[in-house]
C-alpha cells in the first residue's frame, strides 16, 4: 500500500524556515522507526541507534516520523495557520 | 574456593545478565556446589534496569535473595548508580566502563573494565557482553571453576551460539587478568 | 477544548497525555505507541470535552495506555473492559467511552463481552491493538496469532486459525466496523475519529507490532521489521474487493467494513425509562409498590 | 413525597431486598439469572425505570459484577444479586472492587453446594466464601438477614456501609428467608437512614487532586467519572494517584489501610442480638449477664439467616420449660463478631457449652472456636441437605437427646 | 527406560513443577498464561507432546478448568497452573471438581494481590481462597513447597492424592520458590511412588455397577469415559447412580462423604516438617519433646513456603545463640495440620508463644489460633508489601527486637 | 450397533433413553424431547457405537436431555460445556462428543467457549436447544430473545437485538453450520446427522419452543401455538436466497449453511506430537531433560 | 378467629396453588395478622406436584415452614397420596373431587367437593379453581375474614381477572356451606 | 413451509395391518401436539386432552406423531423391512 500516501491531511507541505523537527531524547528509544520511514531520510543514527537530524533541508513536515514513533519523541512543527498578531 | 558467595550482576534489559546469572549458577552445579538463582521480573525487568542474583555455597541455602553482595557487576549506569552501594565492603565490583561513566565511590575492590566494548570489537557481538563478564568474574574470584563455567556455557547458551560464547568467555578471563595486573601494577606504583 | 493554539500541533498531543509518566513502559518499537498516538490525534480532531471521556482498558501491555491518557480512566481485570465500560456508559450516556484492549483482553478471555457488546450496540468505542501475541506475559499465542507462527506456548509452530475480528464483529451485529495499522497512523485517526462519531457501538481493529515477544521469535526482531510486514500486506477494503482470493492470500485488508445506524442500547433505555413512568426530578422517593 | 404507607404489606425476602435497594437509592443494577435469587433481578427490572435507574441482565456473572463497578465509578450506588455459582464467578471483580475501593453491594441468596448442588433448597454454605472467596488479602462487609423486614433493613445497611467505606458489601441471604412472605411495615423513606460515598472537598482540576489519599477515617474522597478529576483507577497497587506502583512499604500500607477502614468502624459494623426467655435486642440483656457463672450447664446457641428463627423457637421452648440457654444471633458475619462470641463464651464457661447450629459443616462454628479460644467448649450442628434445621433437632441438640 | 541421571540439575520452581507433573503421569494440560505462573506451561507445551501427552491454551481460566476436568473423565491425569486472577477465575469448576469427584490438579503459584496486585512479586495471600474459594463446603488437598525440589515432589504427591481420593488438589506456590532456580536432584523415575485412581471390578455394562457407589475407603471406583459404562456425572446433588437427586438425607450422605473420604487420611495427608537447632524431619525431634515445660520464653515459629525458608535461616541463628526457638514449617496447608499445631502450643506453652509468619495479614495465623485453643498466645507477623520476610526481620520478631 | 431389528423403529429410540428416568422432568408441549428425539434419529441413523459416544451438556432445561440419553455424559457448569468438551475430545479423539445446550447456556454465560470452539476446529458437534429465553430460570430473556418480546427481566419489552448464531459460528470459522426447528423433526435430524459425520466442528441450532415461560408471556401460550409459528416462519436457505430482505422479515432460515473442510484439531496436534518425536508405546518414561 | 393456623395446599403444577397461598397470606395480613407463606421451588414445582404453605398467627412466627397442617388441601391424586397423611388428627382436609378420586383415610373432618368442576362448569376458567379453593377454606374455618379474602384478591389477582375471581372465591364460600350441611346432614344421619 | 414434507424418509407408507399407532399414556402430558398436527387427523383429545385413537384407518404412518411428540409417548409401527424367518 505504499501509493497510500500517508501524510495528516491536514498538514500542509511548506518550506520551513528552521529545521522544522525535533527529538526529545529522554524519551527516544532508538528503535530506528523515524530514520527508516522518514520518505527524505532526514535522520541518520547515532552510535546507540537514536536518530541524529543530518539533513534538515529535506524535511517536508509530512509529519509521518511524528505519528510514526511510539515514544512521542519526535515533534514535527507545522505551518502557523495564521500569523500571530 | 568455598564458603558462601552473594553475587548480583546489575544491567539494562536485553544485556543478558539473566542468562549470565544462569550460567554462574550452572557451573556452580558442575562444580558441586549449593547454588540459588534468582532475578527480578516484571515492568522492571523490560527495556529500564534488569537484574540476577547467584547465592553460591557449600552449606545449603536458605534464604533465597542476595543481602549484600560479595561481588557486585554493574553494566549500566543506572545499575551502577542504584546498587554500587550495596556491595559488600571488602568486596568486590566490576564495572563494565563501555556503559559505566562515572563509578561511584565504594569501600571495595574496584576492576573498571571495557566489557561490552570487548564483546563487540574482538567478538563482534555486544550481546555476548554478559557472557565476558562471566569470565571476568571466574577469573577474577574463582567463584566457580572454570572448566565448570565452560561447560555450563556449553549447556546454556543458544544452540549454535557455543562456540563464540566460549570464545567470549576466554575473553573475560584475560580481560580480567589484564585488570588483576593493572591493579598490581596500580599497587605498586602506589 | 484545546484546538492547537501555538500552530506547532505538539504540544495538542501531549496535552492529552500524561507526560510526567513518560518514558511509557513499552519496549522499543513497540507499535502500542503508535496506536496511542492515532487515537489521541483523533480526539483532538473531534475536540472531544476531555472532561466527558473516559477511557477503559483491560490487562496488557496495550491496556497500560489507559494510565498514559489524561482523562478519567479505569485500568479493570483481564478481559472485562467492555463489560466495565457497558456499566459506565449505561449509568451515564452521555459520556464518551472508549475501551482500550489488547488481542488477547479482547478476543481470549474478553471474547463473550466483546460478541455481546457487539449484539447491544452500545454507544462504545472500542480500540483493539492487535499485536498477535500476548506481549505483557511474555509471548504466549493469541486467538489473534497466525497459524505456524512461534509463540512461547506453541513451541513447535501453532496449529489454530485466528479470528478475523472484523468480520466477527459484524457477524454479531456491530454497527461501525474498521481495521488500520500502525503504519498508516494518519489511516488509523480516521478510523478511530469514524467509531468516536458513530453513534452505536462501533470497533476499530489495530494491526500493530510485539517486536519483543512476536517479532524475536518470527524473524522479524525489530518494530521496523514489523511495520514493513503490515505495509506489505495490508489492502485496503475497496481494492480486496477486487481481488482473488489467491491475491488474497496473507495479506490483510484495511479500511471500515460497516458503517450502519441502529437503535443505540442507551437510548432505547431512555424509551423504557420513560414508558416506566418516570419524569426527570421525580427520582427522590421509591416507586409504589407493585404486584 | 413519601409514598410508603404505615399499613403492613406483605412482601417476600427478594422483593424486600429489590425494594430495600431502591430505598437506599441503588439505581443500577447489573446482573445474570439465578436461583433463588432471580426475582431480585426481575422485579428490579421493573421498578428501576420507574425511578430513573438502570437495569441490565449481561451474557454472564462476571460482566454484571464488571457493569456494576463501572456504574459505581460513574457515580450510580449500583448492585448486584446471584447465588453461589455466580458468587464464585464474581469474586475477581469483588476483589478488584475491593483493591479500587469502589463501592457496590452483591446479594448472594446461598442455595445448597457446592457446585449446582440442590439449586432451589437453601443452605449456608457461603459464609467462608464471602470473605475468602478472590485472592489475596481483601474486606469484605457481610451481613445476613433472619426475616423479610431484615432484609429491607440489611440491605440498606450494605449499601450504606458500602458507599461510606468504598468497600464492597455483600448481603448473604439464604433460600428460606429469600422465598418467603411475611408481613412486613416498612418504614417510611423518611426515616431511613441513608449515607453516600463522600465527596472531595476540591474542585475538578485542583492540582493537589490525589483520587487515593485517604481522609481521617483511612477512606479516600470518591470522584465521579465524567465531572473532570479526570484520575486514574487500578486493581494493581497503586499511589494516591492512583498510579500503579512497585514493591515496597506503599504497597504495603494500602493493603493495611483498605482493612483498617473496615477495622475501625468495627463496632458499628459488627451486629448481633441477644435472645433469652423474653427479652430480645442488640444488648446483652441483665438476665443472662447476672446468669454469669451461675454453675454447669448453659448452653449459648450461636445461630444465623432462616436457621436463627428456627434456634429462636427451639430456646424460646426450652427457657420457658427452665432450661439456661441463650441465643447470640449474628447479623453482620464479616468482619467476624468476635467480641460477642467471646461474651457468649462467657457465659457458657463453667460447664457450659456455645452450640453453633449452620446448614453448612462447620464454617461459623469455626470461626466462634477460633474466637473463644479456648473459654468453653464450642460445638457444632449442622445439616447440608438442604432442608431448613427444625425446632425440635436443635432442642435436641442442647438437650442431649438427639439420636437417643 | 529411566531416564534421570543422579547427578543434580539447575532447574526453576516453575520448571521442577512441570518435569514432576511428567513424572507423575500427567498427560494433559491446559491452561491460561499468567505471571508468574505462565512458565509451567510453557515447559509443559514442550514436554508433553514429547509423551505423548496434549497441552492446550484455552480462552481463558475457566474454559482451562474445565478443559482439565473433562481431560480427566476421558481418563488422563490432568493439571493447570496459574495466579490469583486466574485462581478466582477457576473456583467454580473447582467445586464442580470437587462435588463429581473428578481428579485434577491446580497449581496456584501466588503473586501479591488483592486484585491484579503485584503481578511479579511473591505472597502468600491465597490461603483461605484455596480452601474457601468456591462456594458450598468442598474438600480440597492444599500442599506448599518451601524449595524447587520439593516442588517436584509435591506436585506428584498432589497428583496422586487427586487421583486415589478424587479430589481436586492444589499445589500453591509461590512466586519465589517458582521463580528461583536451585540445584537439586530429581529421584530416578523407578524410585518415584505413583498412585492412580481406583478402577472398577465390574466389567462395562455390568447392571451393577454404579458410577457413585463408593468403596471402603469412601471413594468411589472411576470409570474412563467411552470404555463404555455409559454413566452420568453432574455437579447437582446425585444419587449412586449419578443421576440429580432432590433434598434429603442422600444428599447429606454425599456431602459429608466427600469429606470423609479426605479426613479418613488426614494423617498420610497432613505433612510438616520440624527444624530445631540440627535436627530435622518429619517426626517431633527429641530435643523439643523433652524440652517441654522447660519454663518460660520458647518460641515455635510457624511458616511454610519460601517464607519457612527465611524463618529457618533465623531459628538456626538464634538457636546457635543459644535461644529456645523451634520451627514448624506447614507443607500440606489443607486439611490445616491441626494436630501439629496443638503441638506445637504443648511445647510453647507456659511463657512461650507460637508466632506465625506469613506474607499476609495473617490466614494461616488464624487457623493456628483456631486449633490451639488457647492453649498458648499465637502471634503472627505479616508482610503484604511484595518482599520476601527476610531472616532479620523475623529473628527480630522473635527476640522482640523489632522497631526498637 | 443397534440397527432397527424388530421392523418397529420404536424400540431404537428408547434403547438410547435411560426410560427409567421417564416421563422427563420437561413441561407439556416443551420442544426439548422433541430435538432431543432427532438427535437421538441421527445417532441411530449413523450407526455410531453408544460405548463411544460421550454427550456433554451445561445447566439449563435443555441441558437435562444428557441425563436422559444413555451415554457416558456429563452434565457440567452453566456456560462451560464446550470447554468441558474440548478437553475430552482432545484427551480421546477416538470419541464422539456431542454437546447439548440452551440458547442462554452457549450463548449468553458460554459465548466465548463457543466462539473459539468455532476458531479451533475441534471435531466437536453442538446442537443448541435455542427456545430464546431461559426456561429453567423461569423466563428471563436470553441473547435470542427477539426484539420486543416480554420476558420476566423485560418486563416493558426486551430492547436487544438476538444474535444470529449461525452467522455468528460461520464468522468464527465453524465448518460445519445448520438451522433446524423443532417442527420439522426428520430434517432437523439430517443435519444433526450431517454434524456428526462432519470431521471438524459443527454447530447446529435448533429453533424450539418453551410454552411456559416464553410462549405464555408472549401469547402463544402452547407448544402448539410455538410450532404453528415456527412452521410459519421457517424459509429454507434455498428458498432464502431468491427472496428479498422485506420478504424475509419476520423469517427465519433452515438449512445447512455451512459444509466445509479444514484442518481438525486434534489431528493438527498429532502432527505435532509426531514432530516432538514421540512414537506410541514410549510413553512410559520421561522426556529427556530440556533447557 | 385467633391462635396458629398451619395450611398446606397442594395439587399438580399449573393449578394456581401459589397464588392461592399468597391470596390466603394476604388476606391475613389485611386482617392484621401475622402470616408466614412460602412454597416448592425447582423441578418438583414444574408440570408435577406443587404445593403452598401458609402459617397464620396472632404471636411472632419463627420456625417459618409447615409441620403438621392443620388445615390440607388437595387438588390432585398425587398430593392427596403424598400429603394426606400429614394433616393434623382432628384437623380439615379438603379434598377436590375433580382429581382425586381416592381419599386416603385421615383422621380429620374431610370435606370431598367438586372444586375444579365447580370452577370449570359454574365460571367457564377451571384455572380459577385455586379461589374457589380459598373461598372453601375461608368459609369452612374462617382462618381469615370473608373481606380480607376479597380484598386480597382484589389485590393479587391479574389485572382484569378481578370480577372473575371474586365470582370463584364467593362459588367456593357457596360449595363449602352446601359441604357444611351435607356434613350436618351426613351426621345427622349417622 | 408446508409443502416440506415431514415424513421421515426411510418411514414406508404402506397400508397398516392393525392400528400402527400407540400411546404411553403415562408419559403423555397432554400437549395436544400430535392432535394437532397428525395430516390425518387420527386422534381425538380426551377429557384431560391426552389423545384418543378416534380414527386409526386413517392413519399413513407417517410417523409425523411419533417424532413431534416431546415426550416420546407415541410409537408408530413400521413396515417390517423382510417377514421374519
Ligand atoms: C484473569 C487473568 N488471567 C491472566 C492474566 C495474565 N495476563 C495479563 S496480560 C495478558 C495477555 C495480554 O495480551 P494482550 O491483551 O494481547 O495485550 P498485549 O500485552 O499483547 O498488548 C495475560 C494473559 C491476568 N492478568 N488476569
Ligand atoms: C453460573 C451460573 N449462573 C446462572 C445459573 C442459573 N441458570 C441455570 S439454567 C440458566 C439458563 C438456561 O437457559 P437456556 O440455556 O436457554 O436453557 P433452557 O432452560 O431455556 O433450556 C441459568 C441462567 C447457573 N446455574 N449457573
Ligand atoms: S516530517 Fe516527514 S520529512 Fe520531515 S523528518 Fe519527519 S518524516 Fe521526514
Ligand atoms: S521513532 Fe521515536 S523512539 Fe524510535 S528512534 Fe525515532 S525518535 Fe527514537
Ligand atoms: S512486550 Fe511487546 S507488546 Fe509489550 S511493550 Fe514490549 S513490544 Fe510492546
Ligand atoms: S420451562 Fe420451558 S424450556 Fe423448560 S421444560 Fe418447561 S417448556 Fe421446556
Ligand atoms: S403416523 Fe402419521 S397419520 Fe398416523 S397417527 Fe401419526 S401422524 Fe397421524
Ligand atoms: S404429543 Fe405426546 S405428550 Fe403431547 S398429547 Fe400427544 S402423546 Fe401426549
Ligand atoms: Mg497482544
Ligand atoms: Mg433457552
Amino acid at each position: 500500500m505504499p501509493n497510500e500516501a500517508e501524510a495528516d491531511s491536514r498538514s500542509p507541505v511548506t518550506e520551513p524556515v528552521e529545521p522544522p523537527v525535533s527529538i526529545r531524547r529522554e524519551w527516544c528509544k532508538a528503535c530506528g522507526i523515524c530514520i527508516e520511514f522518514c520518505p527524505k531520510k532526514v535522520f541518520d543514527a547515532d552510535e546507540e541507534g537514536h536518530p541524529i537530524i543530518a539533513r534538515p533541508e529535506e524535511c517536508s513536515s509530512c509529519q509521518i516520523c511524528e505519528q510514526l514513533c511510539p515514544d512521542f519523541a519526535v515533534s514535527v512543527r507545522r505551518k502557523r495557520r495564521a500569523p500571530k498578531s | 574456593m568455598s564458603g558462601t558467595w552473594q553475587v548480583r550482576l546489575s544491567g539494562a534489559g536485553g544485556q543478558g545478565l539473566i542468562l549470565a546469572g544462569i550460567i554462574l549458577a550452572e557451573a556452580a552445579v558442575i562444580d558441586g556446589r549449593n547454588v540459588v538463582q534468582s532475578q527480578v521480573y516484571g515492568p522492571e525487568s523490560r527495556g529500564g534496569a534488569s537484574k540476577a542474583e547467584v547465592i553460591i555455597s557449600d552449606q545449603p541455602i536458605r534464604y533465597p535473595k542476595v543481602t549484600v553482595p560479595d561481588v557486585l557487576l554493574v553494566m549500566s549506569q543506572e545499575a551502577a548508580d542504584r546498587y554500587a552501594a550495596t556491595v559488600r565492603p571488602g568486596g568486590l565490583l566490576v564495572v563494565d566502563t563501555t556503559h559505566v561513566h562515572e563509578v561511584p565511590e565504594v569501600d571495595a575492590r574496584v576492576f573498571e573494565l571495557p566489557i561490552s566494548g570487548v564483546a563487540r570489537d574482538e567478538l563482534g557481538r555486544e550481546i555476548v557482553a554478559s557472557v565476558v563478564a562471566v569470565g571476568v568474574l571466574v577469573a577474577l574470584t574463582g567463584v566457580v571453576s572454570r572448566e565448570g563455567a565452560r561447560e555450563a556455557v556449553r549447556a546454556r547458551v543458544p544452540a549454535g551460539t557455543e562456540e563464540l560464547n566460549l570464545r567470549a568467555l576466554e575473553a573475560g578471563h584475560r580481560l580480567a587478568e589484564k585488570g588483576l595486573s593493572a591493579e598490581t601494577r596500580g599497587r605498586e606504583d602506589t | 477544548m484545546v484546538a492547537p493554539e501555538d500552530g506547532s500541533g505538539r504540544t495538542d498531543v501531549l496535552s492529552y497525555l500524561r507526560v510526567d509518566r513518560f518514558p511509557h513502559l513499552w519496549c522499543p518499537g513497540c507499535g502500542h505507541g503508535i496506536v496511542l498516538g492515532a487515537l489521541v490525534r483523533a480526539i483532538m480532531r473531534l475536540e472531544l470535552d476531555p472532561r466527558r471521556v473516559v477511557v477503559v482498558s483491560g490487562i496488557g501491555c496495550a491496556a497500560r495506555a489507559a494510565g498514559y491518557l489524561n482523562f478519567d480512566g479505569v485500568h479493570t481485570t483481564h478481559g472485562r473492559a467492555i463489560a466495565f465500560a457497558s456499566g459506565i456508559k449505561l449509568a451515564r450516556p452521555e459520556l464518551e467511552v472508549i475501551v482500550i484492549t489488547g488481542d488477547g483482553d479482547l478476543a481470549a478471555i474478553g471474547g463473550n463481552h466483546f460478541v455481546h457488546a457487539c449484539r447491544r450496540n452500545m454507544g462504545i468505542t472500542v480500540v483493539c491493538f492487535n499485536n498477535s501475541i500476548y506481549g505483557m506475559t511474555s509471548g504466549q499465542y493469541s486467538p489473534m496469532t497466525p497459524y505456524h507462527a512461534m509463540a512461547t506456548t506453541a513451541p513447535y509452530g501453532h496449529i489454530e486459525r485466528p479470528f478475523d475480528l472484523c468480520a466477527l464483529a459484524a457477524g454479531c451485529g456491530a454497527t461501525y466496523v474498521a481495521r488500520g495499522a500502525a503504519y498508516f497512523p494518519a489511516r488509523l485517526a480516521d478510523y478511530i475519529a469514524g467509531g468516536l462519531r458513530h453513534k452505536g457501538f462501533a470497533f476499530i481493529e489495530a494491526v500493530t507490532q510485539c517486536p519483543t515477544y512476536f517479532g524475536r521469535r518470527n524473524k522479524m526482531p525489530r518494530g521496523v521489521d514489523l511495520l514493513r510486514w503490515q505495509k506489505e500486506r495490508a489492502v485496503p477494503v475497496e481494492r480486496a474487493a477486487r481481488m482473488t482470493p489467491e491475491e488474497l492470500e496473507g495479506k490483510f485488508t484495511v479500511g471500515v467494513f460497516r458503517d450502519a445506524e441502529e437503535l443505540e442500547y442507551t437510548e432505547e433505555y431512555d424509551r423504557i425509562i420513560a414508558l416506566a413512568g418516570y419524569r426527570e426530578g421525580g427520582e427522590s422517593g421509591c416507586p409504589a409498590p407493585g404486584r | 413525597m413519601p409514598r410508603r404507607a404505615d399499613r403492613p404489606a406483605l412482601l417476600q425476602g427478594n422483593e424486600a431486598c429489590a425494594r430495600g435497594a431502591v430505598t437506599a437509592g441503588v439505581r443500577f443494577f447489573a446482573g445474570y439469572p439465578i436461583t433463588p435469587s432471580s426475582e431480585i433481578a426481575e422485579i428490579l427490572a421493573r421498578l428501576l425505570p420507574q425511578v430513573g435507574g438502570k437495569f441490565i441482565q449481561m451474557e454472564d456473572e462476571i460482566a454484571s459484577m464488571a457493569a456494576v463497578i463501572g456504574a459505581s465509578l460513574a457515580g450510580r450506588k449500583a448492585m448486584t444479586a446471584t447465588s453461589g455459582p455466580g458468587f464464585s464467578l464474581k469474586q475477581e471483580n469483588i476483589g478488584y472492587a475491593a483493591m479500587a475501593e469502589v463501592p457496590c453491594v452483591i446479594v448472594n441468596v446461598q442455595r445448597a453446594g457446592p457446585s449446582t448442588g440442590l439449586p432451589t433448597s437453601p443452605a449456608q454454605g457461603d459464609v467462608m466464601q464471602a470473605r475468602w472467596g478472590t485472592h489475596g488479602d481483601h474486606p469484605v462487609v457481610v451481613m445476613c438477614p433472619s426475616s423479610v423486614k431484615e432484609t429491607y433493613d440489611l440491605v440498606i445497611e450494605c449499601v450504606n456501609w458500602s458507599e461510606v467505606l468504598r468497600v464492597p458489601a455483600v448481603l448473604l441471604m439464604d433460600e428460606v428467608v429469600a422465598h418467603m412472605r411475611e408481613n412486613v411495615i416498612l418504614p417510611r423513606d423518611d426515616d431511613v437512614v441513608i449515607w453516600d460515598r463522600p465527596a472531595p472537598d476540591l474542585p475538578p482540576g485542583h492540582p493537589d487532586f490525589l483520587a487515593y489519599r485517604p481522609g481521617p477515617d483511612d477512606v479516600p474522597p470518591m470522584a465521579r467519572f465524567g465531572d473532570g478529576y479526570r484520575y486514574h483507577v487500578t486493581g494493581l497497587h497503586h499511589d494516591e494517584r492512583g498510579y500503579p506502583l512497585h514493591q515496597g512499604s506503599k504497597a504495603e500500607e494500602l493493603v493495611r489501610r483498605l482493612h483498617r477502614k473496615v477495622e475501625r468502624r468495627r463496632r458499628e459494623l459488627t451486629k448481633v442480638e441477644w435472645t433469652v426467655g423474653e427479652h430480645s435486642g442488640p444488648a446483652l440483656p441483665e438476665g443472662l449477664a447476672e446468669g454469669r457463672g451461675r454453675g454447669a450447664g448453659r448452653t449459648v446457641v450461636v445461630a444465623y439467616g432462616a436457621v436463627a428463627r428456627s434456634a429462636e423457637e427451639a430456646c424460646r421452648g426450652l427457657a420457658a420449660e427452665g432450661r439456661d440457654v441463650a441465643l447470640l444471633r449474628l447479623v453482620t458475619l464479616w468482619p467476624f463478631p468476635d467480641e460477642a462470641c467471646r461474651l457468649a463464651a462467657g457465659l457458657a464457661a463453667g460447664g457450659g457449652e456455645i452450640l453453633v447450629v449452620e446448614m453448612n459443616l462447620g464454617q461459623v462454628a469455626r470461626e466462634v472456636e477460633r474466637a473463644v479460644g479456648g473459654r468453653c467448649p464450642v460445638r457444632h450442628y449442622g445439616r447440608v441437605d438442604g432442608e431448613l434445621i427444625t425446632p425440635a433437632e436443635i432442642a435436641a441438640e442442647i438437650t442431649g437427646q438427639r439420636g437417643s
